[in-house]
């Protein structure tokens, strides 16, 4: 592992060391908590924001149009405009809804993403959450956001938002299985399941060059059951808006419909973050066997940067097949998960069980 | 609303759970409703309820004169208006025994075609829409804004030209029509394969569609379903192969018919009459007779007393007009057999069985105009 | 108070008030989600307890896994407006008589139980240790258990199948 | 093992047919082509509609202030949606005759529905379309039009 890449570890523990310094241990760890949180929450907003506007300039360079031009410059502005609108929108109530869980719906869905994202390693030793089975532990947080989803469509005591919420539980829950055997395949290579382990394994080159076609298979099952998982189109069923208005969301209005649009994209940003952290690297350079000059130069740029756009290219590539296809149909839907991808993933994990067993892998 | 009523719509096991699509709903392309019986995601069955509309274009025909009768016309079937003008005006001239000029039979057999390929296109967006491919949509529109050009330049209108009157044409139509039209063609030539690498081609688009919606011929003839639908199921129903008008006689196409009967033999037959519009528009272009664009007609038009009727395939099938002229200058009854009714109704015996989203894609693949429906 | 005895309280309050709440609530799918704050919070102290490969499979399984399959389940069956009809007295007392006795018992073992306070450093719990006693045959190792368990499991998922599946020739006249 | 190679077959189909789909739309992201939007508020300026565009229904002046419209009220007749109305006036001409002309040619947007019926049948082609298209207003009032400019006349070589 080359030394020139600049770790973050040295700013963060300098920021601890001050701050224990200046108070008690547990008033120090207090106000760490309260920084990662603003920051965290201040970075969520912004990235929200960010990919709704990303979104909308992708699909219309796609379909030929100008898209988001009016408010700043290009139209930059648009989605805090948009932000402000929803903020101003009325929240309409709903009668004979369940109050409590129609509230509380947005928040699980939102709580949810949140704690994925804590796991996210943004560069090198940046990190806030760096457990030894992180791919697991963001596996685990994220399968709770279909109970926001489900509450949601219940609650609001609605038709189109009931079957909305019925298709998005079978389709997150069974596509919850091929997402997890796709990371698996390269757990198994690398031999840890902490994000950190598996950005150091690659430090000789990318899982999905170095892990033959079975890595390569399993990225795309990944990118494909990631993007059913994550409500987004083509496996939109939950919200098809062309069948069921709105989906599950259709009965929510202003800042509450604002949480599930911002957690749809934020949710699109932690599985790519996760893809690429998995498959491509994560924050660590694009390296090419021996050719010294080329590897110092690309450490060269920082960590931060090469993590940023590998998230973007697997989130360019989720918005490219989103907006190409037309939707699935429920049953489609389960067909391809049940017969296509959970046993190709299957057999790609014993394909690569088998090359980790006789070490070709390199 | 008491209790009991709310709860008698509501799920319950071996109860019938209904939604209502529409009248306010993506997936109806207008104010249609459909009240839909679902079990699960299945569709039992489903009543549509037209009405929302409804402005008694019959009605208010028989205090216009013939040709104020033209520009309701338009707002029938809005997206083919020209044909819809053309009915119109081939019954009264028929009444009249005019015999209108050469040159006005090419253009409105022209314009019929630009008009069945503007729809047609807007078909095909909306019908991406529905199953989810948006990019399509746009693609779609781009494409229909040439024909649109084409006609703006012409009569100074895109969507609801009331360019025929009874007898002819308003005026010529501009210098530039052919030059740009065959520009059309050439760039949407180009443009055609590229539908069908983005929609027809693709897997999902063709599981989505395939099998789906069966419509046999018999049922095709039982509900008197007509147009692009009914030719998916192998009923060869075309008024201008079955009783040419204007200058279809003298053109070579075919009839595209498909023997599956699913929505995507419906798709099919569509996206080849985009190439056989194309066809008959190539044959027509380049040898538009020079001449009149009107023929002499009184400024006032009092039909015999009489009964007079004419047909014409529209983008969605067969438009028939029938006109009771009682020797007045307005008709005594003018009744309209609009495709889309007889396409509409149709929809339970497609949809039922189906998934919802089967049901969004059956009544795309019928190409529904809602205010050809209400009239 | 240190900040990890307060977030043991934190949590462990949040605990006692859902658990509570959940089977006192009388609409169906708000017990359910109270239920799904328990397990979380749960998972919190197995978090507080550096065994975070238990905490995520809590978080798997139980808040991800069972509960989303109970309020599917409810979202099928339950409308939004069904309410538990309050139990009658007798029962209520009972229940509670009950819960009292079951917790008393608990709190008595609990609080004679000599405690032994450990000074050792934790142990981080790594993953492939679990993984191997797992599949060890040797002393600890779990690989019967484990085995009897999948095979049990593969039971259940043939039955479910052969009972999911129509009849072909049935399904053809329908 | 027929069963099997379908399985493949069809798994690369689609995966290829869906490959063709990704080649249509990232070949427009990387080379949009024409993009056919109208930048419309700002492109006012250089927005120019065709000649024989349907704005509304306008009476030309010329630089007298003349127009031809003789008040005949055949427009008047032939609008399907009563959206003219001519209200007339008599005047003594030079001779000392009386003579009809227009008071007022009140032309109600509203109702127009621009079947260029109106235009098609004036006689004396005092009527035409006009290019503009912004219609909008605050007030409903505003879409009932005087189509005469106050003072006009009637133009003289119109008379015969």
């Amino acid at each position: 592992m080359s030394s020139k890449i600049y770790d973050f570890s040295s700013l963060t523990g300098s920021i601890d060391a001050a701050l224990n310094s200046w108070m008690s241990p547990g008033l120090a760890v207090l106000t760490e908590l309260v920084i990662i949180g603003l920051v965290f929450l201040i970075f969520y907003a912004l990235l929200g924001l960010f990919l709704v506007y990303l979104e909308r300039k992708v699909c219309a360079v796609i379909q030929n149009r100008v898209g988001p031009n009016r408010v700043g410059k290009w139209g930059l502005l648009q989605t805090i405009a948009d932000l402000i609108k929803l903020l101003m929108k009325e929240l309409i109530p709903i009668r004979k809804a369940d109050h409590l869980l129609f509230v509380l719906a947005p928040f699980i869905v939102i709580i949810a993403s949140f704690m994925a994202m804590g796991a996210v390693p943004f560069a090198k030793g940046l990190h806030v959450l760096d457990f030894n089975i992180g791919v697991f532990y963001v596996m685990a947080v994220s399968s709770l956001g279909v109970v926001g989803i489900l509450i949601a469509g219940w609650s609001s005591n609605s038709k189109y938002p009931l079957i909305g919420a019925m298709r998005s539980g079978a389709q997150i829950v069974s596509y919850e299985l091929s997402v997890g055997l796709s990371l698996m395949a390269i757990v198994v290579f690398s031999g840890t399941m902490s994000l950190s382990g598996i950005i150091e394994s690659q430090a000789d080159g990318w899982w999905i060059f170095k892990g033959h076609i079975p890595a390569f298979i399993a990225f795309i099952v990944f990118l494909i059951a990631s993007t059913a998982e994550i409500n987004r189109g083509p496996f939109d069923l939950a919200e098809a808006e062309s069948e069921l208005t709105a989906g599950f969301h259709t009965e929510y209005s202003g800042i509450k419909f604002a949480f599930f649009f911002l957690a749809e994209y934020i949710n699109m940003f932690i599985v790519a973050a996760l893809g690429a952290t998995v498959f491509l690297g994560g924050w660590m350079p694009f390296h090419i066997g021996n050719w010294e000059g080329f590897n110092q130069v690309m450490d060269y740029i920082p960590s931060i940067v090469w993590f940023f756009t590998k998230t973007f290219f697997i989130i360019y590539v989720i918005m490219w097949f989103k907006w190409t296809f037309p939707r699935l149909r429920i049953d489609q839907l389960l067909t391809l998960e049940w017969k296509f991808l959970l046993p190709i993933s299957m057999f790609n994990i014993l394909l690569i069980a088998f090359l980790v067993l006789m070490h070709w892998h390199f | 609303m008491s209790e009991e009523i709310i709860k008698d719509v509501i799920v319950r096991e071996n109860e019938d759970y209904i939604i209502n699509m529409g009248p306010q709903h993506p997936s109806t392309h207008g104010v249609l409703r459909f009240e839909v019986c679902l079990k699960g995601e299945t569709v039992k069955y489903l009543i549509p309820h037209i009405g929302y509309i409804h402005r008694g274009i019959e009605k208010m025909c028989e205090a216009d004169t013939y040709q104020q009768i033209i520009h309701l016309t338009d707002r029938m079937d809005y997206l083919s208006a020209h044909i819809n003008n053309e009915a119109v005006c081939m019954v009264v001239e028929e009444a009249m025994q005019v015999e209108v000029p050469e040159r006005v039979k090419y253009i409105r057999t022209i314009l019929d075609e630009l008009n069945r390929l503007a729809s047609h296109q807007l078909w095909w967006c909306a019908f991406g829409m529905d199953l989810g491919a948006l990019t399509a949509f746009f693609y779609g529109l781009r494409d229909r804004e040439h024909i649109l050009d084409i006609f703006e330049e012409s009569f100074g209108s895109r969507l609801l030209h009331s360019f025929n009157t009874p007898g002819g044409l308003m005026h010529d139509v501009h210098p530039n029509f052919q030059k740009r039209t065959k520009e059309f063609i050439t760039y949407f030539r180009k443009k055609l394969p590229e539908y069908d690498q983005l929609l027809t081609g693709n897997i999902i688009f063709q599981e989505r569609v395939k099998g789906v919606g069966y419509m046999s011929r018999e049922k095709a003839i039982a509900y008197g379903v007509t147009g692009p639908s009914a030719r998916g199921s192998n009923l060869a129903c075309d008024i201008r192969k079955i009783a040419p008008y204007g200058a279809y006689d003298k053109v070579q196409f075919n009839e595209i018919l498909m023997t599956e009967g699913d929505t995507f033999a419906r798709y099919q037959v569509r996206m080849g009459e985009m190439w056989e519009s194309m066809k008959i528009i190539e044959q027509l272009i380049d040898n538009i007779p020079e001449g009149d664009f009107t023929a002499k007609m009184k400024p006032i038009i009092k039909l015999p007393a009489g009964e007079y009727f004419k047909r014409v395939e529209t983008a969605r099938g067969e438009l028939a007009v029938y006109v009771v002229s009682d020797g007045n200058k307005t008709p005594y009854r003018m009744k309209f057999r609009s495709p889309n009714f007889s396409n509409l109704f149709v929809m339970n015996e497609l949809a039922a069985g189906g998934k919802i989203a089967d049901l969004v894609a059956i009544s795309g693949s019928l190409d529904l105009v809602i205010p050809d429906i209400d009239r | 108070m240190s900040l990890s005895v307060f977030m043991f309280y934190l949590l462990s309050g949040i605990i006692l008030t859902f658990s509570v709440l959940s089977v006192t609530t009388r609409r169906i799918l708000r017990a359910a989600v109270y239920l799904l704050f328990v397990l979380v919070a749960t998972s919190g102290l197995y978090f507080m307890l550096k065994y975070e490969f238990m905490a995520a499979v809590q978080l798997t399984l139980y808040a991800g896994g069972i509960v989303v399959l109970i309020i599917f389940s409810i979202l099928l069956t339950h409308h939004i407006s069904h309410r538990f009809k309050r139990p009658e007295t007798m029962n209520l007392l009972m229940g509670i008589g009950v819960a009292v006795v079951g917790s008393g018992v608990v709190l008595a073992t609990l609080l004679t139980h000599p405690f032994i306070a450990s000074n050792s450093p934790e142990l981080p719990v790594d993953m492939s240790v679990i993984g191997n006693q797992l599949l060890s045959t040797g002393k600890n190792g779990y690989v019967l258990p484990f085995e009897l368990i999948s095979i049990l499991l593969l039971a259940a998922m043939i039955a479910a199948i052969i009972i999911a599946k129509k009849d072909k020739n049935k399904n053809s006249e329908i | 093992m027929n069963s099997i190679s379908k399985y493949f077959s069809d798994l690369f189909k689609g995966i290829s047919s869906l490959w063709a789909g990704m080649r249509v739309t990232g070949k427009y992201f990387v080379s949009p082509g024409q993009i056919v939007t109208q930048q419309y508020p700002e492109n006012r300026a250089t927005l120019k509609m065709e000649p024989r565009f349907k704005g509304e229904i306008i009476m030309p002046h010329d630089e007298n202030n003349q127009h031809a419209c003789t008040g005949c009220g055949i427009c008047e007749i032939n609008c399907p949606n009563g959206s003219i109305e001519i209200i007339t006036d008599r005047v003594p001409n030079a001779d000392g005759k009386l003579e009809r002309v227009i008071d007022k040619h009140i032309f109600h947007l509203s109702m127009c529905t621009f079947c260029g019926l109106c235009v098609k049948t004036c006689p004396s082609d005092a009527l035409a379309f006009g290019q503009e298209f912004e219609h909008a207003v605050f007030d409903r009032h505003k879409l009932t039009k005087v189509l005469n400019q106050p003072g006009s006349s009637l133009k003289k070589e119109a008379k015969k």
